[in-house]
This record gives C-alpha cells, sequence and structure tokens, in this order.
C-alpha cells in the first residue's frame, strides 16, 4: 500500500491512542474500584469483597448481602440429566431387546400395548420420557403396583437399553376409532393454550417441532383412558414425579370435560 | 458502469423481495398479538414469522443491499471497472442459495428459534448453513473492496481515496471484525449441537460470542445510509459537504467504537460482570459521538445548501431546501427518526437504567425507528437515486416516490410511539397472544391496535414503493445524468489526507487492543471457571 | 471564497467537544445512580448445574417463593421452566429491601415486573439474582419476557407486593400467596 | 458561506439539548421512582 509513515499523521496516531486509553482509565476508575467500593461500605463489604464481586470473581453483587438456604434436597424426581446419558438414550443396542422380552406381556413385543386403556404404548415414545417414568418407578417418586416391582432390580444401563430399545420402533398406525371430534376449543388448548389460565398450548411441550422439556413424551397414539387416567392423576395430586409440577400446574386449570376432549384428540392424531 | 450494473441491480431486487415479505409477515404479527382475532395464528406460526421477519430484514435485506451499493460505489466513486466480477457474482449465488436454505426451513416450522438464535433451542442445521453461506458471500464482497480499493491506491499513489468508498471498505472492515463473534458460535457450538455431535452448549459462552456481532452489525446495516448522508445529500441539495476530513473521522469512529460495546446486549444477563459492563457502557456513550457529529456536518452541508438557494435567519435555510428532491425529504425525515431512535437508545445504554426498559417495546421502538425507520428510509432513497443509471431511463413520478417516503415516516411514527408507552407499561418481546383479561394486559389493548395501524400505513408505503420501482420499466425518458454526478464534492476538496486517514492499518491495531481490553476477560472467564452447560433442546425433530 | 479549512475543522472540534460533554453527563448521572442509589445491572457469577437443579438444596421444590432467614434478610426463590414460574405467585413486602433469586432447568427465561426496575435474563449455568426496595404495592405482572420456546407467550407470574405489616411469615419464615 | 454554519450548530444544539433534557426527565421521574435495584 501506498502510505509511507507521514509526519502529519503523528498527531492522529497519539490523539486516537491517547482517547482510548483515557477512556479506558475512566472506566476502569469507576466501573472496577470506586462504584464496589462506596458500594460496598453501604452494604457492609469489605473493599476486597465487593471489587472481587465486581469483577465477577466472586458471586453476588457489590452493594448487597449474598443471601444463605441450609434447605435440604427434597426432590420430586431423582433422575440426573446428562450429555452422556442423553447420547446413551440415543443409541438401541442388542442388550435392550433382550431386556425388553420381560414387558412384552403388557407393553407387547415391539412396544405395542396389549391393551392400551391400561398400559401406555412405547413404540416410538421418546427414550428420554421412558427412561425418566422407570428411572421413577424405581426410586418411588412414582408409584404402580406392576410397575414398582418391574423397575426395582433394573440398573440405570438396564434402563437406557429399554429406552432406546422401545424408542427404536415405528410409531403404531392409527386404528380407526369412532371417537367424536374433539371440536374448536380442544384445538385450540393444544395449539394456542389458554393465556388467561396460563396454560401453554399443549403443543408447546408435547408437540413435534417444539423443543419442549426433555423428558415430555409423546401422546400420540396412547389410549384415551390411559391419557385421561394420567391426567387425572396430575390433577388430584396422586401423580408428582413432574419435576417442578409442570403437569400438575396445567393439570389443576383442566375442567374434566377437557381432561376427556383432549385425551381424545391425542388419541386419534397421527403426527403433530 | 460495466459490472456493477447487473450485480447492483439483482442484489437489490433480492434485497426487496426479502423486504416486502417481511413487511407482510411483520403486519400479521402486530395484528396476531393485537386484540382483534387473527387467521392462521398457533404458536409455532407465529415464532416462526418472527425468525422470518428477523431473518429477512437482518441477514438478507441488509447485507444484500450493504454488497449491491457497495459494487455500485466501488465502480462509480472509483470510476474503474470491479476486480473480479466472476467472484462477485459467485459471492451473489452463495448469497441467494444460503437465504434460500434458511427459508425453507423456516416454513417447514424447523427453525422457530428467531434470528437471535436462542441455545439450548437448536433448530435444523440447515437454517444455520444458510446463514453461513449468505455470511460467506458477504466475507467475498469485503475482499472484492479490499482489493478495489488497493488497485485505486496503486494507480494513484497519495491521492486520498473517494469518501464513498473509503467509508464502504470501513464497512467492510468492521463487518470482518464483527463477523467473528456469530462465526465462532456457529462453527464451535450451534451448529455441531445441530448435527447432533454435542448433547450440551455453554449458553453464556455463545451470548457474549452472539454480543460481539451484535452491535457491530447494526452500524454494518447503518453505513450505506451514511454514506448516502456524506457523499449524495449535499449534491442532491444542492451544496457541498461541509468537511470530507470529519466525514473519514466519522467512518473510523464507527469502526473502532462499534466493535467493543456487544456486552449493552447482555446487561441484564447475570453471567458478566458489572465491571465489563461498565466499561462497555463508557465505551457505547462515545458510540453516540459520530450520529451527533454527523448531525452537524450534514445540517451545515445543508445550511450551505439552503443559503446557496436564498435562506435567510438562522433556520431560514431550512424552508429553502429543495423537499420536492426524494433524497432530500427522505434525509430530513431519517434524522427526524434518528432523534426518536437515538433517545430511545441513549435510555436503553444507560447500566442500570436498562433494568427499566430490557425486552421491552421500548426497546422494539429504537431499533423499529433506527433501524426499519432511519436506515430503511435512506435504502429507499438510494434505491431512487440510483434506479435511473441501473435502468438507463429518468424517474417516472417523483411525486409518488415523496408519497411513499411520507407514507413510511407517518407510518414508522404511528406504529413505534405507542410502543415507548407500552415498553414503559412492561409490554414483554415476542408473545404470541396476550392474555386480554388481566387488567394490566387489558390497558395495553388500544396502544396495541394503534400501532397495527402504523404497521398498515408501513405495509401501504412499502408496497407502493416496489410498484415506484417497477414503474422505471415503462418510463420513456432517458436517464440524463452521469453516475458520478451523484457524489458531493466537499467545501475544500482534499488534495492530501493523511495515511491515516487514508488507510485501515493504524485503525485495526486500535481495534485489537480495545477487543482484548473490553472482551478478553468477559470471554476467558467461561473457560477459567468452567460454567456448567445446558443439554440442547432441539426444535425441528420429532419429539 | 468560502470559509476557510481550519474554521470549519474549528466548528466540527468545537461541535465534537458539545457532543462529548452531552455524553459525560449521562455518564455522571450514571454514576451518581451507582454511587447515591447503589444502582447497578443484575450480575451475579455463580454457577449452578441446570440439569440437576431439580436435586440441589436451594432450588428443591419445597424451598421456592418467599423465606424470611434468621439474619431477617428476605428472599424470593423461583424457578422458571419451560412455560411456567415455580411458584406462580410470591409475596414480598414494600419498603424493605428483598432478594430474589431465579435458575431454569432447562433453557434462557428472562423477567421483568411491571412498574419497577426488577428485570433479568435468566441463563441455563447461572442463578439470577435481583436485590431491591419496592415502592408501591399490589398485584405486579411478571411475565418471562425471553423466547423460550412455543409456550414463552402463557408464561407468567404474579409478584403480590403487601403493605410491610400485612407481611407475616409462618413458623417456619415461609410466606406464600394462598396463604396469606 | 463565509463564516461558521450557525444555523447548522444551532439547529444540532437544539436537538441535542432536548435529548439530554429528555434523558434526564425519564432518568428523574420515571427511572428512580420505581426503585433501588442491584
Amino acid at each position: 500500500m501506498s502510505d509511507e509513515p507521514d509526519p502529519r499523521d503523528r498527531p492522529w496516531r497519539l490523539w486516537a491512542s491517547v482517547a482510548i486509553l483515557s477512556v479506558f482509565a475512566f472506566s476502569v476508575l469507576f466501573g472496577f474500584v470506586l462504584l464496589p467500593v462506596i458500594q460496598g461500605r453501604g452494604a457492609g463489604l469489605d473493599a476486597w469483597t465487593s471489587i472481587c464481586r465486581a469483577l465477577g470473581i466472586a458471586p453476588g453483587s457489590p452493594a448487597a448481602p449474598q443471601p444463605t438456604s441450609d434447605a435440604k434436597a427434597q426432590p420430586t424426581t431423582r433422575v440426573a440429566w446428562s450429555a452422556g446419558l442423553m447420547e446413551a438414550l440415543a443409541r438401541p443396542s442388542a442388550a435392550g431387546a433382550t431386556l425388553a422380552s420381560g414387558c412384552a406381556a403388557c407393553h407387547g413385543r415391539d412396544g405395542r400395548s396389549v391393551d392400551t386403556k391400561l398400559y401406555p404404548d412405547l413404540a416410538g415414545q421418546s427414550a428420554a420420557a421412558i427412561y425418566k417414568q422407570l428411572y421413577d418407578f424405581k426410586q418411588g417418586s412414582r408409584a404402580n403396583p406392576v410397575m414398582s416391582a418391574m423397575a426395582q432390580p433394573l440398573t440405570e444401563e438396564q434402563m437406557v437399553a429399554l429406552s432406546a430399545h422401545f424408542a427404536s420402533f415405528p410409531v403404531r398406525a392409527i386404528a380407526p376409532v369412532d371417537l367424536a371430534a374433539p371440536g374448536e376449543p380442544i384445538e385450540r388448548l393444544v395449539a394456542r393454550g389458554d393465556p388467561a389460565r396460563g396454560i401453554p398450548a399443549c403443543n408447546a411441550c408435547h408437540g413435534d417441532q417444539s423443543g419442549g422439556p426433555v423428558e415430555a413424551p409423546r401422546l400420540t397414539h396412547q389410549g384415551v383412558q390411559y391419557l385421561a387416567a394420567q391426567l387425572r392423576a396430575f390433577k388430584s395430586g396422586e401423580r408428582r414425579n413432574d419435576i417442578y409440577s409442570r403437569m400438575r400446574s396445567v393439570a389443576a386449570a383442566l375442567s374434566d370435560g377437557e381432561i376427556d376432549g383432549l385425551a381424545a384428540f391425542y388419541s386419534i392424531t397421527r403426527a403433530y | 458502469m460495466t459490472h456493477a450494473r447487473n450485480l447492483t441491480f439483482a442484489h437489490l431486487w433480492v434485497a426487496f423481495i426479502a423486504f416486502t415479505i417481511a413487511l407482510v409477515l411483520g403486519v400479521w404479527q402486530m395484528w396476531a398479538r393485537s386484540p382483534l382475532p387473527a387467521p392462521f395464528l398457533t404458536a409455532s406460526t407465529y415464532f416462526s414469522s418472527v425468525t422470518a421477519h428477523g431473518t429477512a430484514t437482518a441477514y438478507v435485506l441488509t447485507t444484500f443491499m450493504v454488497m449491491g451499493f457497495g459494487y455500485y460505489v466501488a465502480e462509480t466513486a472509483l470510476a474503474r471497472p470491479l476486480p473480479a466480477p466472476r467472484w462477485a457474482w459467485i459471492a451473489f449465488a452463495l448469497g441467494v442459495v444460503g437465504t434460500l436454505m434458511a427459508v425453507v426451513t423456516i416454513l417447514t416450522g424447523r427453525a422457530a428459534v428467531l434470528f437471535t438464535f436462542y441455545p439450548p433451542l437448536i433448530a435444523s442445521v440447515f437454517y444455520y448453513l444458510g446463514l453461513v453461506l449468505v455470511v460467506a458471500a458477504s466475507w467475498i464482497w469485503c475482499v472484492l473492496m479490499l482489493v478495489a480499493m488497493g488497485q485505486w491506491k496503486r494507480a494513484n499513489p497519495g491521492r486520498p481515496v473517494p469518501l464513498a468508498m473509503f467509508a464502504t471498505v470501513a464497512n467492510a472492515v468492521m463487518w470482518l471484525w464483527t463477523t467473528v463473534g456469530v462465526a465462532a458460535e456457529l462453527l464451535f457450538q450451534v451448529i455441531p449441537a445441530a448435527l447432533g455431535l454435542k448433547a450440551e452448549m455453554d449458553v453464556g459462552l455463545s451470548r457474549t460470542l452472539f454480543s460481539w456481532t451484535l452491535h457491530a452489525i447494526v452500524y454494518f446495516w447503518l453505513i450505506p445510509s451514511y454514506i448516502a448522508f456524506y457523499t449524495m445529500v449535499p449534491q442532491a441539495a444542492g451544496g457541498r459537504l461541509y468537511s470530507d476530513t470529519m466525514g473519514r473521522l466519522t467512518f473510523v469512529l464507527f469502526l473502532i467504537y462499534s466493535l467493543p460495546v456487544g456486552l449493552h446486549h447482555l446487561l441484564m444477563d447475570p453471567q458478566q460482570s458489572n465491571a465489563f459492563k461498565f466499561l462497555q457502557v463508557a465505551l457505547t456513550a462515545l458510540v453516540s459521538v459520530p450520529t451527533l457529529l454527523t448531525v452537524f456536518t450534514i445540517g451545515a452541508s445543508l445550511e450551505i445548501a439552503g443559503r446557496l438557494r436564498g435562506g435567510r435567519g438562522l433556520f431560514g435555510w431550512i424552508a429553502a431546501l429543495p423537499w420536492e428532491r426524494p433524497m432530500v425529504l427522505a434525509t430530513g425525515l431519517a434524522f427526524l427518526m434518528l432523534g426518536l431512535g437515538g433517545f430511545g437508545g441513549l435510555i436503553n445504554m444507560s447500566y442500570g437504567m436498562n433494568a427499566m426498559v430490557h425486552n421491552t417495546s421500548w426497546v422494539t421502538a429504537h431499533f423499529h425507528l433506527i433501524f426499519g425507520g432511519t436506515v430503511v428510509i435512506m435504502y429507499f432513497a438510494i434505491a431512487y437515486a440510483i434506479w435511473p443509471t441501473l435502468t438507463g431511463r429518468a424517474a417516472p413520478s417523483l411525486a409518488l416516490q415523496r408519497l411513499q417516503l411520507w407514507l413510511w415516516f407517518i407510518g414508522m411514527l404511528v406504529m413505534t410511539l405507542p410502543w415507548h408507552t407500552l415498553g414503559l407499561l412492561g409490554q414483554w418481546r415476542r408473545v404470541a397472544t396476550f392474555n386480554y383479561a388481566d387488567p394490566i394486559i387489558a390497558a395495553w389493548g388500544p396502544w396495541v391496535i394503534v400501532s397495527l395501524i402504523g404497521g398498515v400505513i408501513l405495509l401501504a408505503s412499502g408496497l407502493l414503493f416496489v410498484y415506484n420501482l417497477l414503474e422505471f420499466n415503462v418510463a420513456r425518458e432517458p436517464n440524463a445524468e452521469a453516475p458520478g454526478a451523484l457524489y458531493a464534492t466537499a467545501v475544500h476538496p482534499p488534495a492530501r489526507v493523511p495515511a491515516t486517514l487514508n488507510g485501515f492499518r493504524l485503525w485495526n491495531a486500535l481495534v485489537l487492543v480495545l477487543m482484548v481490553l473490553a472482551y478478553g476477560y468477559p470471554l476467558a472467564q467461561f473457560f477459567i471457571i468452567k460454567s456448567p452447560e445446558a443439554l440442547v433442546h432441539r426444535v425441528d425433530e420429532r419429539r | 471564497m468560502p470559509i476557510a479549512e481550519e474554521g470549519i475543522v474549528r466548528s466540527e472540534l468545537r461541535w465534537a467537544a458539545i457532543s462529548i460533554g452531552v455524553v459525560s453527563v449521562i455518564m455522571l448521572a450514571i454514576i451518581y445512580a451507582g454511587l447515591v442509589h447503589h444502582i447497578n445491572p443484575p450480575s451475579n457469577i455463580e454457577t449452578i448445574d441446570p440439569k440437576t437443579l431439580h436435586l440441589t438444596g436451594e432450588f428443591t421444590e419445597p424451598n421456592l417463593g418467599t423465606r424470611v432467614a434468621a439474619d431477617g434478610q428476605i428472599t424470593s426463590r423461583i424457578v422458571a421452566t419451560q412455560f411456567t414460574f415455580v411458584p406462580r405467585c410470591i409475596v414480598l413486602p414494600a419498603n424493605r429491601p428483598v432478594t430474589l433469586r431465579f435458575a431454569t432447568p432447562d433453557v434462557i427465561h428472562g423477567i421483568l415486573v411491571t412498574g419497577t426496575n426488577v428485570n433479568t435474563m435468566i441463563v441455563p449455568g447461572y442463578v439470577s439474582q435481583v436485590h431491591t426496595v419496592f415502592t408501591r404495592t399490589g398485584d405486579l405482572l411478571m411475565p418471562c419476557h425471553e423466547y423460550c420456546g412455543l409456550g414463552h407467550s402463557e408464561m407468567s407470574a404474579t409478584v403480590r407486593v403487601v403493605p410491610p405489616g400485612d407481611f407475616k411469615p409462618n413458623s417456619q419464615g415461609a410466606v406464600s400467596c394462598d396463604a396469606r | 458561506m463565509r463564516e461558521v454554519p450557525r444555523g447548522a450548530f444551532a439547529l444540532a444544539a437544539l436537538t441535542t439539548g432536548l435529548l439530554l433534557a429528555g434523558w434526564l426527565l425519564v432518568y428523574l421521574f420515571v427511572f428512580l421512582p420505581r426503585g433501588m435495584v442491584s
């Protein structure tokens, strides 16, 4: 480039550097030192603590004491999610197939429930959803006379293998059931929820492209009675293994008619 | 005008098609969130529409406008053919393919993550690859601009680079600096997660990387409008540019101060410390200086024009200005919107005061006024000014052009003024359906309808703009002016300009120093404290 | 002969000085708010693993909502999760310093309380914290103001600010909306 | 154009003054009454 160093440039270079360094010095003086120290004095913090907090080296605000908590952990579910677990759940394995024979009596060999009124379909269900329910049955966060006993002997690796195995099956084709069409208010709840009651759209979590919570199960292809029974269990609080009472707070706001309507909607809907 | 004619034509038409789509979606969104029932409304359609509206305006309209106008300036201001036009067409193709990839993924509802991506929400990988292609296209454009300036300087040793080209290259240098942030976030975090290679992400790091890009990108959009202010408006008004040196300094100040200030988008984030937020707020305060300088310099240039046309007294020159010319009218309206939007911006940037307005409609009003208002109305004015050169025909009807500009100004004010009040009342952003049964929200209903009316006026103005461009094809009189005639001459045309104001070596060094000081620790902390990662939540595949 | 070049540069530099002066007044007002009213943005570099947030002590379900600690410090802990706040209604006294702590087990959320300066993003991996003093009483709206998925529009909670006299914690120091 | 453009200077000063006054008004009468946050 043809810009040889030109004596007339020196002032520009000088002024530019001075301007920037002075702004930086001003900000460091106030932002890093004066503001934290004076604020800290008001909150009974020594200068060093408040400067560390202002710099983000220590947690807390330089202007207020940090609250403490000695609460004991009482989780509603003990599942500990991790990247490794999610990757394992995405890989079906042979071990899962052999274990699955024990579940065929109710859930069917390929995950298609022998009686959809009582036992949920597992074929094509989200692996994370199956794993969480198995884990909760084993830990007692969710109780069921049959499933609690079935889950007890399983190790975590076995539960992962079983979940990945059933999730790998294609979803059952919908048998033509002569259920009455659920009607517009139900479809509005599914697609838009009800802001007045703070109910999010069901498909915000259960829909296909929703990006909702990791353990939210697929609801399509389940039996009408099974879905309605689970919703009522959440509403009564009999079932309480949903993390941070997500389903309990929604179910509590639903009327009985809506519970039956939503169960009917999802049982006859192929893909949503 | 050799290669640039078709290149500029192609780029600007892609930009204005994306603009029209985004405009229609924008008005539907305003209808959807108003108390009036709107069709096709579900959470999925609304947030896919917001993603499309943002992607079309922030990535497609702007990048193609900057590239198209850059090619036009490179050929007409430097008065020499564009180097390597083949690469310019390759870049154009990359950009169009990338845009189509992004649009298709959004339309199939597999990219409802909005155009600012909210990791750990992850969309289909094709949405991100589409945006990477558009950014890659813009990088090729940056190289072409640098090469064009380098060739010109070798052919004209010692002479100052024409201001329009100097500003375009300043924009290209700033864009190369700023895309480092979003490129790092996409290539190292978001795309690996979208491909399923990673099941979790460091959200604090990705937000900080995106903030690196988030402010300088708005100046990347803004600089073509400022090029018009400095080089086309004084000429259109019949005056001279008050100070060429100050023009160069303004674009250099934009390059330096728009980069190390991204944290003012994260003032309400827990993972960045007070100290570095304060440092970047102080630097943000300096970003308003080049804009205030521009207000004075362009004001002085217009005063020269006004006096030449017989304007008397302190403000008599204002009335004497040729307001019937679209470029002059657009500038007046643009500065009014810049004042209102700038007022909103001063409050957004004020450290603790940001808590009053963060993620409320106040912020939406700020960037619609400055980007949607000042920047886009100057895009219209630039299009009206260069269309005669591109089509070889004179403008058929200035009256329709002026009407379109007025409609855009009025629509923008009617839409954004209620948003300021709603923002202070607490109306939050990106909402598909408001619960108008709630007493606090019910009070907002009438204001939302008023801003919807503003949106409808903007739609009418946007469609009239496209009509005005199409009308050139049926116009009969040939275009009179030469392309070079658009650029203003300064009161004192610079014979010699200090090397620092003719190249970017010093300014790149200062930007590097500032970025290390302002973003060094804020980025390093995520590797020092080993911050925990969040599970990926995919929005593109079956549950 | 038009105005001399020095005259132009001098007027521009004078205007630059005025611009920097205006901007400095704003910076001084910001510093004043920081020094006198102790106003800061809600920074809190306190990491917490979102994937096992529900297994921790502080953010376990029974410990959420408003608590008055032994030393009298009033803290309200709220979990922001896809598409509800837990609890959905909290009680806080007016005119007394209170602390709000937020955490998210899944994606980015954010809150503002209408009519107040309480505002913070809630980022997975960090505990968000806002110290404030409520100056007005009544049921204030606390919506999630950051896009967090398709249920974002319905995600909202209530902050019930009561006069200090009506703020009566129970034996464990807890105060909740329905109980009061 | 013989002397400094006083009209542009006055217009710019006016708008900048309005901006600063507006900022101070919002700062004093909207922001501060909403309570201390840190």
